[in-house]
């Protein structure tokens, strides 16, 4: 068994909205001197640490609790998955 | 989104033309039953909606209450059931933001917020306790984000909601009468569309809430966000203020095409706009998906071109969009343009009017056998059964609710969750008090008294504080109409209200229907749920804290009436048996009778039985007063029935006054005048709650032990996914 | 005397905080707008409670931004009296006038409960009126509201007897059970629970006297007799 | 002129407590059937979309938003920047 980091980036799908962004983006980036700017989207990050014998099988897992235990819900957000070996 | 094809000929009929591409998107979302009651509407006008305090004006899209000393309450009611089902944070978060626009478009502040939760069977079912969860996040971030209270709701699993879920959202709103948006327009007038820009997102929706949930469209989902509602709600109350706003409309389902076409109706007006003039979000949207849109957080504004510049000077302190979309003319016609091409140019009158249909109904056949019971197996341990019943998900505390709402922001809140209903103070010195009550286990076995009951059940809440009733929000939420047997449990559930509210004099300020509520596994119960707002002139009755020596009276006859009963189906899983009917004799002397004795100042606390029958309800006067309690079954004023009827029939008109034992002669006799029927019950004190029958003890336990579990079920099961007993 | 109380976008104690002012010590209160500059002559200065920016990022961190931010900082310098509560106390905090940070409540829950209160510092101008350790029940609402510092700084926080408040039992998970913190000088104070909800007896269901005394030493301390 | 996305996660210290990380992996992952993950550690993402001349002033550009606006709190968090060409 080898330890594998598993990132979840969870965020929403393209066309929803991410009000969170666009504040941070109007109300704070673009009030002050940092006009290069021009989008900002948040996202959510769970950092998996997981046992699994090779990497395939450590993605797989960790894409099945996602599922399984609707870490996300797959109407509004998308995850993506990174695998790291430890 | 589709017309079906016979409103199709008659559209064309109308208008004597084939539709545009645009128009039909139009007419399907207004003629959307969400949008046009197209089955419910010519019933729903049996209702009484008039009474001496109630102030109509046409385009209101909530009830107006007259309150005196020169203020108004307002009042309406909402669901997002479909939305919520599929994505409960959002759903349940932006079913809060429009029923809060609604209150805003009076012209008047929101308030206080009541959520009514309905969910399939949490103890196992992950789905549910999932919906569940997310939808009090999502209530409790947009409220709590707006500041304004939630200070009331229900929460109820039953397993006809399994996957599933019942979102019911009331809010209520107080200003001067003075300051109400008159709704009158003039020519040349300007059409403003205040708010956050116009997305692809919630395309679709009324449809979508029309639909059952195998057909939906998913892409209906909405993303709220509570920091620009909270925005909006200020600028319209600045605008307000300086007199800025002619006539005002919250965008809900159907979005622009039904905030304009109504608009219009209501005012016999015409609207000419522009789709190019909204401001979008995404730069590429056909003028149809525009007005369609059911982007949240938007308010249309007719204002008169001399008074825009101080509007849009607002919008910008605020710094909220604010698009001038269009301008009103006197030939009622709704005329929709892109840039110069005209996509939609339709008679107001004709889009926000379907044909009402006069749907057929028949008696559902399962009810013919429901009243019979099965045979029960002998309850051993009664004990034992009580412990069961508090850890239950139904009857244990909501705290784990109420408590992640903020209820004091405002500081209104007098009586706070956690009791019957709450109360709120009011700047004239007068109180307001409120609740929302549903039952679809009674509604299910009788649609007629079931509904009855959840409205006498609000308004014994509401008596509770020493209020009397002055008007009910009814929500009616049902499966496919098309269903003649689901039709029928409609009529039936809307004559019972209609009756109660005549009867009582308590008129209808607002109500939504909601139909199609349909799960895979078939449609739900009958979902009646209904708000009562009482009025206090002096004090309110605030629960005092009980001591040892305390009595304990009943107002009120215990009857066989278990059907629907927690104890039926959560200790027997029998669905079935006589529903509880309300006498409306008995129920308004004894709603009479407690606001007396309250006004006269000599109780501790009142508090009705409900769920769970007396049982529970003495164990949460003990429960919440961390003190015991001894009562004798047998005195208890009824029918002579069984120990287990008796402690857990929900009979309706049914109060426990607690009080201190000097002033029992002074309310005995306040109780003969009504000439109600009463009895001394027990007594408080010591650490036990104990009933007993002839002597004989049936029920002991532990006030400390029982309050533990009761407190502590539902966050158990919801977060640790652990059961308490 | 003069007493400001500035509006955030997102702002949703202001009125209640206005009211008790007004309404209940008869103080001289105006708001002020985010965007606005604070005239010379306002004797103390309140950040009401609220979701400015919507909590957006985290809360408070935003609107710790605003222009009229630098002024409540010269102010502060002063010695005039500034009061933060719940999100104004974030704002305190982001803004660098406060020392910590509010992280997410250990329930993960937005909490509203009624609490208790302990006075550890009875003599900044809000507390002035306080017995030492006296008690105050007060209602919480918030999310965000886990007050944390590294131990360092917890004991030069206690050395500088910079803690104000403490709750009496364990709320949220809060370094030391602290409620609330001032500056170095004490004329900066922030606290999570809300004075404004518990002032008037008929919303208080426990005992509205101490929370007075909140308001009551900012009056004491401006020497204007009630 | 370039347009880069540069990634910013945003996550506590070590040896700053993460209850959210803690009873996602408690209350849902372990109570399942997936015994293999040993811990869950919760971030936020920001994702901005920035026009500058390269990816080294990409990077350095959005630290600075980061340092100035404190759009991390350094008391408790640190972040980690990923850049990339569009
Ligand atoms: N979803 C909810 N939101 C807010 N408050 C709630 C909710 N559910 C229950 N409560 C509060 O908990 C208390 C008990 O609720 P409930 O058992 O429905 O009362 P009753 O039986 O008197 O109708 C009430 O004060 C009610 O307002
Ligand atoms: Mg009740």
């Amino acid at each position: 068994m080898t330890t594998f980091n598993v990132h979840v980036t969870i965020e929403n799908k393209p066309g929803i909205s991410d009000p969170e962004g666009e504040t941070i983006l109007n109300d704070l980036v673009l009030k002050g001197t940092h006009k290069t700017v021009s989008k900002i989207k948040t996202a959510k990050m769970l950092k998996f640490t997981i046992q699994e014998k090779d990497k395939k099988s450590a993605h797989s897992k960790v894409q099945e609790i996602c599922d399984d235990l609707r870490i996300y819900n797959p109407m509004v957000s998308k995850v993506t998955l990174d695998v790291f070996e430890n | 989104m589709s017309l079906e094809e016979q409103e199709l000929s008659e559209l064309k009929s109308k208008i004597g033309r084939d539709p545009t591409f645009t128009e039909l998107q139009i007419v399907a979302a207004e003629w959307s039953e969400h949008c046009s009651y197209k089955s419910s509407k010519r019933h729903l006008k049996m209702l009484p909606m008039d009474g001496p305090l109630v102030i109509t004006e046409k385009g209101y899209d909530s009830g107006v209450l007259d309150v005196g000393d020169g203020y108004v309450v307002t009042a309406h009611i909402e669901s997002h059931n479909h939305p919520s089902a599929v994505e409960p944070y959002g759903g349940a978060a932006t079913g809060v933001g429009g029923v809060i626009r609604d209150i805003l478009s009076a012209g008047t502040r929101p308030i206080a917020i009541f959520d009514g939760l309905r969910f399939g069977n949490i103890e196992n079912d992950l789905q549910a306790r999932w919906l569940f969860k997310n939808a009090v996040t999502g209530i409790a971030d947009y409220g709590n984000c707006l500041g304004i209270p939630t200070i009331g709701g229900e929460v109820e699993f039953d397993e006809c909601y399994e996957n599933y879920a019942m979102v019911d959202v009331a809010a209520l709103g107080f200003g001067k009468k003075e300051n109400l948006i008159r709704n009158h327009i003039e020519k040349d007038d300007v059409v403003v569309l205040m708010g956050g820009s116009t997305g692809r997102d919630g395309i679709g929706g009324s449809q979508f809430a029309s639909d059952s949930l195998e057909s939906e469209d998913r892409s209906a989902v909405q993303i709220p966000d509570p920091f620009i509602e909270k925005l909006i709600i200020e600028a319209v109350l600045q605008a307000r203020n300086d007199g800025l706003i002619r006539a005002m409309k919250d965008l809900g389902g159907g979005g622009l095409s039904c905030a304009v076409s109504e608009t219009a109706d209501a005012m016999e007006i015409g609207i000419e706009m522009d789709v190019d003039k909204v401001h979008t979000r995404e730069s590429d949207m056909h003028p149809d998906e525009i007005m369609v849109s059911e982007s949240q957080e938007r308010m249309l504004i007719v204002t008169s071109k001399t008074k825009l510049k101080k509007l849009e000077e607002i919008c910008n302190k605020f710094r909220i969009g604010c698009s001038v979309i269009g301008h009103v003319k006197f030939d009622n016609q709704v005329h929709i343009k892109k840039g110069k091409n005209t996509v939609a140019n339709l008679p107001a009158d004709v889009i926000a009017n379907a044909t009402l249909l006069d749907l057929p109904s028949k008696e559902p056949s399962y009810l013919k056998t429901i009243e019979t019971e099965k045979k029960f197996k002998p309850i051993s341990d009664y004990s034992k059964l009580m412990m069961k019943l508090l850890a239950s998900p139904n009857i244990a505390s909501k705290i784990w609710v109420y408590g992640q709402y903020d209820h004091e922001v405002g500081i209104r809140t007098v009586v706070k969750p956690g009791t019957d209903a709450s109360v709120l103070r009011l700047d004239n010195g007068k109180y307001l008090s409120a609740k929302i009550d549903g039952n679809p286990k009674q509604c299910y076995i009788n649609p007629r008294e079931g509904a009855i009951g959840c409205f006498e059940e609000a308004c014994r809440n509401v008596v509770c504080t020493g209020a009397k009733p002055i008007g009910m929000l009814d929500h009616l939420q049902f499966g496919n109409p098309n269903d003649s047997e689901i039709f029928w449990t409609f009529l039936e559930s809307l004559k019972g209200l209609t009756d109660f509210a005549k009867s009582f004099e308590i008129p209808c300020v607002g109500g939504k229907v909601s139909l199609y509520n349909e799960t895979p596994a078939g449609p739900i119960k009958p979902t009646p749920v209904i708000g009562v707002i009482g009025l206090i002139d002096k004090k309110p009755s605030v629960p005092k804290r009980i001591f040892e020596n305390d009595c304990l009276l009943i107002i009120g006859d215990t009857k066989d009436e278990l059907g629907g009963s927690e104890y039926f189906e959560y200790i027997h899983k029998f669905v079935g048996g006589k529903c509880p009917a309300v006498n409306f004799e008995d129920s308004k002397k004894n709603m009479r009778s407690v606001i007396d004795i309250i006004d006269k100042n000599l109780i501790k606390s009142a508090h009705d039985c409900s769920k769970g029958g007396l049982a529970i309800a003495v164990s949460e006067i003990c429960m919440t007063n961390q003190i015991g309690c001894n009562v004798s079954l047998d005195v208890v004023p009824g029918e002579k029935l069984d120990v287990d009827r008796v402690l857990f029939s929900e009979s309706h008109s049914r109060y426990l006054i607690s009080f201190d034992k000097k002033n029992l002669a002074k309310i005995e006799s306040v109780l003969k005048k009504n000439n109600v029927s009463f009895n001394q019950i027990g007594h408080f004190g010591g650490e036990k709650i104990q009933f007993n029958n002839n002597s004989k003890s049936v029920i002991d336990l532990n006030v400390e032990k029982a309050n533990e579990i009761w407190l502590h079920a539902l966050p158990n099961l919801v977060l640790h996914g652990k059961k308490t007993v | 005397m003069k007493v400001g109380v500035l509006v955030f976008p997102g702002s949703n104690c202001d009125r209640d905080m206005y009211h008790v002012l007004t309404d209940v010590f008869h103080l001289d209160a105006e708001y002020y707008w985010h965007e606005k500059e604070l005239p010379k002559n306002i004797d103390a200065v309140i950040l009401p409670g609220g979701f400015s920016y919507g909590d957006r990022l985290r809360a408070g961190v935003i609107a710790a931004h605003s222009p009229i931010i630098k002024d409540v900082q010269k102010m502060a310098e002063k010695g005039i009296p500034v009061l933060g509560v719940c999100n104004g106390f974030q704002i305190l905090v982001e803004s660098g006038l406060l020392p910590g940070v509010l992280l997410k409540n250990e329930s993960l829950n937005f909490m509203c409960e009624w609490t208790n209160l302990i006075v550890e510092n009875n003599m900044t101008p809000f507390t002035n009126q306080f017995k030492s350790n006296e008690k105050i029940p007060i209602p919480i609402a918030n999310g965000e509201g886990r007050y944390y510092v590294s131990d360092d700084a917890l004991k030069e926080l206690k050395k500088k007897n910079q803690i104000v408040f403490r709750y009496s039992e364990v709320v949220n998970g809060s370094a030391n059970r602290i409620a609330g913190v001032c500056n170095e000088d004490g004329n900066v104070v922030g606290m999570m629970p809300h004075p404004e909800r518990a002032v008037e007896s008929d919303i208080n269901p426990i005992d509205n006297k101490p929370s007075s005394l909140i308001f009551e030493s900012l009056l004491t301390k401006m020497g204007v007799s009630k």
